[in-house]
């Protein structure tokens, strides 16, 4: 597994990144469009971590979001249709419409949520890894939260327990240099987040979040660690979000230069990827526009059906508050 | 109650009723694992989880390190997945540590997720003043857990219902509360050997009488209790209602009992002031409204922190004394 | 109010009247500060911080890490060492993150220090639904504060008591809550020019009325005064107030008025369900009970998480509809 | 001040280490004769780091304490008679019977006060830190906490603004080896706490805590990068506290062996200082009775001064919980 990626996990890993990019701008649309109510938090750039990690997790493998979730949720098999439908509110959704886009989840593909809360994901992918070992079912929890999650308590009691426990987890930073609006330099005072590792007694190791080759590789020799009783890691891939915090808007921002967005979109995770899958004669330009023409699709007939779904019945607002036997 | 209790009912300290409680939890549920600070190693600060180290093993029962948000997301986190987490926490003061796993995740995910999640967990904490311990380790903070969907809650006041409570609260696939009492800890009381279920939300009529219902929870019904008797001299026959469950909450026993009796008096020990007797007294107000002679009266401790001083602290903590005290106020005695 | 009003009042945004109160603060107490996540740079993610950065720098401007317990923390230190910060904790659902320092730091330390502390320490946050934001981004959780000795707690509805209530809370030596709502962002109302308080614990009589009383509270209280002019068709005239303060309660005015109008009804749109209208209707009850001719309603929410969708959240917050429908039924109308 | 300490430095050390013995020996046999309610958590055997570090410090500057406060206050010039008074909870107490062991302070000293809570201190020094910066005053904070605290969340909050902020404080992980009856090898999967402090981008020292001359030294060195706008300093000091956890039980425990207490008193830190004092000359077999002789004396008049205090009246029950202009 710490091996290079073969040829299918390639193609596999190029549809996941894809699905996300075409999700995410289609969202982008449909929130500019008053279709999506509340707050939309793209993940747009950072394709390639979810892509890299993903491929190596199997439905029986946890994990666990943040509120930039769809991303997590594509690569781990989302069902676009029902994703659409939470995104929208609808009854047919995810989550019948009462979580929508923060908390999107799917139990059965083992993703434990998006999260509303900074910081909430890594101490409940602690209990999922717990779980895994209490079992000794061989699967493993991955958690991914943010460099601005990094300062959460939350998060260093559950990076403390993980290395205690030795447990069947990675703890993936996506280090896409904000935190909201406040850049990593004025959120703590170190530069790369995996230096915290060492307080935990678990290997740090830092990524190119761009490179969904690169993160292929450092999640396979965690994920590999992990599931065979080598204990966690702390995994940060460097990354970039295209858009806003919130919302579509990318350029014009005041607290970062568009410069610097442009530096970064030079590396788009996509791009690079597909000059080194046709450069490497593993896809080409025809079998790539073939994949986006088809998830350009899927993604239509998702968004008829979540426009054609119905809104839940107000008679289904206190169900599912508890599991009656 | 779930099963027919064969057994003999032995007298048990209320700290034992515990132990055996959460021991007959782990025989029953294979994936249930008790997790807490201290609870493996030194069977607890209490003495609650003793010898269950070394009949169920490391893998069983967890020390962890003191870390109470990471304690109760691991709780969570393993529920959701197919464990039956019991979590301690220590003292139910440190609950501002981790009220978000509690309140945000705990209680909402199954309904963020639009039923996709079950969450079989229970928390067991120590609430409770009177050994001196000061204002960060004797508070009683049910009212906040009562107000949050997807919690149930019990507050256990004797040896038998802290036994029966756990069992329920495990059994039971919703995150649940139960709310035990350090003062109570040598307590004795009837405890059938044998696993039983205090069901959750239906409330116990301890004392049945005619004139007067006490609803009283936690320690506080031993000292209703106690008060009741003393009211027994001014022709007072007080009916006293322990709810063992908060939340789902017993309405109908109330009612009826008040409709009875057409008095009625709520005693906790939290603070009175926005404490969970506000919410009893504004149900029974609404509901048995043309039944009352008199407004609903409440007990519970004044608005300040909990003081440490022995000079100060048995002022501080309702008691029998004032309970009766305050009955006779409101009925004008 | 501590000073005459002589400028005239002009009409301002609800987000507005907060910046200027926090303005006005700065530049009054040179020991003040504002601290929070994205409040200096981004000018908070409500906009009302905005140009704060600008005006008094990053010395007295300071953008946060992520971290609530430590910004919580962080307004304590300094405020015992004689800072007065003004700590924004962006949204109330995120209490859960910073608990313990609220509930036993910031509200104990004084006590505990048998007086010996001082706490100058105001804390901003958001609360309240409507904008489809979720069980983890739409929460009222004012019962939780209410219920702990050492807070004061406020909840301003308008934009002239915004401003008011965050100069008074600023001015107090004592830690106080001002609970904003996120929904009232754009929320017009007369804001006179110079800095005015409102003063802690002072309720407002919002509309006179003859027999019937509502006491409402954050974004609800407009919703009552829009039911209050929908209940005229059925000649109740409603006298609405808003207590502003939750703690400490005006009780004296919420009485007089009962005693006045002989039915009561309290609106929030916190969980109803141990909610604070449960303790102001347990004491509308305890104190005016021989003046009531109907029990006191409380509206609202029901008990869950506040749900996502916009097919489902209108049904969930209480507005005047749902409120003037509750007060019929209880007027028996 | 990095330098070594001078002679009547060390007498100074000498006697709050020795305040601080008689003090917390006595307290315990106070606790065995039922007179202080409540719980005790002692400081014997941890004398050498109050003193080392607060032996630097002004009125001026503030310290936050834990549960095991009392050393702190002493070697912070704590009064004897106000610090046992309040112990048995009477009215000339130092929280007038409100607080506690617990919650022992003195604000006029900069001592923010013991604190029954793990974890909690850190958070208010850095607020104390951060008003030093405010005010541009000088003064220096410095946060105690123990190696079980250090995996509370708020340690990690407060480290990191901190570290971020370049507050003038100390951060002081006093190690000795449990979180009450667990084991630090059973609470983290580190030696050294110190090993965290690269993660908040702060210098991270280990030193001897039962040689008060080594902290004084790395105390000394850490207080003055503070004060100089150096910023922080997360100082471990390896010790073992002689009494349980709670109460005044040492030897017997079932978490720990009598062997390894044993071992630990063999450098018991005011043995070895006075040997040093004597080896050097700078304290004669007598004068060190007499500073001992002296304390003793002063404990005497503190109990009794508590023993005649009156208890608070329950009267004052409401008073303190606001300040009322
Ligand atoms: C406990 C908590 N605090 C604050 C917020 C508000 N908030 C939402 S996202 C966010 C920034 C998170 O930054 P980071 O972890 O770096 O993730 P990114 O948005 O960059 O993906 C903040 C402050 C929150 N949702 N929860
Ligand atoms: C938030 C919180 N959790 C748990 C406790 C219970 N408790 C009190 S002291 C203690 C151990 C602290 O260990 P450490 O920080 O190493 O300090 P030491 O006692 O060794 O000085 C614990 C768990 C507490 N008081 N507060
Ligand atoms: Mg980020
Ligand atoms: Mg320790």
């Amino acid at each position: 597994m710490t091996s290079q990626p073969n040829d299918d996990t390639l193609r596999d890993m190029h549809r996941r990144m894809v699905r996300i990019r075409h999700f995410e701008e289609t969202a982008g649309k449909m929130m500019e469009d008053g279709k999506i109510p509340g707050a939309l938090h793209l993940y747009v750039g950072q394709e390639a971590i979810a892509a890299g990690i993903m491929v190596h997790l199997a439905d029986t493998d946890q994990i666990t979001s943040t509120h930039r979730g769809h991303g997590h949720l594509i690569a781990k098999g989302g069902d676009f249709n029902r994703m659409y439908a939470e995104l929208f509110g609808k009854a047919t959704g995810y989550c019948k419409g009462k979580g929508g886009s923060m908390h999107i989840c799917d139990m059965d593909l083992g993703m434990l949520g998006a999260n509303g809360i900074v910081g909430a994901g890594p101490p409940i992918a602690v209990g999922a890894a717990f779980a895994n070992k209490f079992k000794d079912n061989g699967a493993v929890a991955v958690t991914f939260f943010g460099d601005g999650a990094s300062n959460e308590g939350s998060v260093h009691e559950a990076a403390n327990m993980a290395g205690l426990f030795k447990l069947p987890i990675v703890m993936v930073c996506e280090n896409n240099g904000y935190g909201e609006y406040t850049a990593q330099k004025n959120h703590q005072a170190i530069v790369d987040v995996a230096d915290r590792a060492a307080g935990y007694g678990m290997p740090g190791v830092v990524v190119d979040g761009m490179d969904v080759v690169a993160v292929y590789e450092a999640a396979g020799e965690a994920i590999d660690r992990a599931r065979s009783g080598g204990g966690p890691t702390l995994l940060e891939c460097k990354t970039y979000r295209y858009y806003d915090h919130v919302g579509v808007r990318g350029m014009g921002l005041s607290y970062r230069t568009d410069e610097e967005v442009m530096e970064w979109k030079k590396r788009d995770p996509i791009d690079l990827f597909e000059a080194r899958l046709s450069e490497q004669d593993i896809m080409s330009k025809d079998d790539m526009a073939a994949v986006h023409e088809t998830v350009k699709g899927e993604l239509d007939v998702a968004i008829q059906f979540a426009n054609d779904s119905p809104m839940p019945d107000p008679s289904t607002l206190l169900d599912d508050v508890y599991y009656v036997a | 109650m779930a099963e027919a209790q064969t057994t003999e009912a032995r007298t048990l300290p209320y700290v034992a009723a515990i132990t055996e409680g959460i021991r007959q939890v782990l025989l029953e549920q294979e994936n249930a694992f008790v997790a807490g600070e201290d609870v493996a190693g030194a069977g607890g600060v209490y003495g609650s989880f003793k010898g269950l180290l070394a009949e169920f093993g490391e893998r069983r029962v967890i020390d962890t390190p003191i870390s109470e948000a990471g304690i109760i997301g691991l709780g969570v986190g393993a529920a959701a997945t197919g464990c039956r987490p019991i979590i301690d926490l220590m003292f139910m003061d440190f609950l501002g540590e981790c009220m978000d796993e509690v309140a945000n995740q705990m209680a909402k995910m199954r309904f963020m997720f639009g039923g996709a999640a079950q969450l079989p967990i229970t928390v067991l904490t120590m609430a409770g003043a009177g050994l001196n311990l000061a204002a960060q380790h004797s508070q009683s903070l049910e009212a906040w857990l009562c107000h949050l969907p997807g919690l149930k809650v019990m507050m256990p006041a004797t040896p038998y219902d802290a036994k029966g409570s756990i069992i329920a609260a495990a059994r039971d696939s919703n995150p649940v509360f139960v709310i035990l009492n350090k003062m109570s800890l040598g307590l004795p009381g009837e405890v059938p050997e044998d696993p039983y279920e205090v069901p959750i939300g239906v409330a116990n009529i301890v004392r049945p009488g005619t004139n007067f219902t006490i609803v009283a929870f936690g320690r506080m019904l031993h000292e209703a209790l106690t008060a009741a008797e003393d009211l027994k001299a001014d022709g007072i026959d007080t009916e006293v209602i322990d709810p063992i469950t908060l939340q789902p909450f017993d309405t109908d026993t109330v009612i009826d009992s008040v409709k009875k009796t057409h008095r009625a008096m709520i005693v906790h020990e939290a603070v009175r002031f926005a404490g969970f007797g506000a919410e009893i007294a504004a149900q029974i107000q609404e509901l048995a409204f043309d039944y009352l002679d008199a407004p609903v009266a409440r007990v519970g401790a004044p608005f300040s922190p909990v003081p440490f001083s022995p000079g100060l602290e048995p002022h501080y903590v309702p008691n029998a004394k004032t309970i009766a005290a305050e009955a006779r106020r409101t009925l004008g005695l």
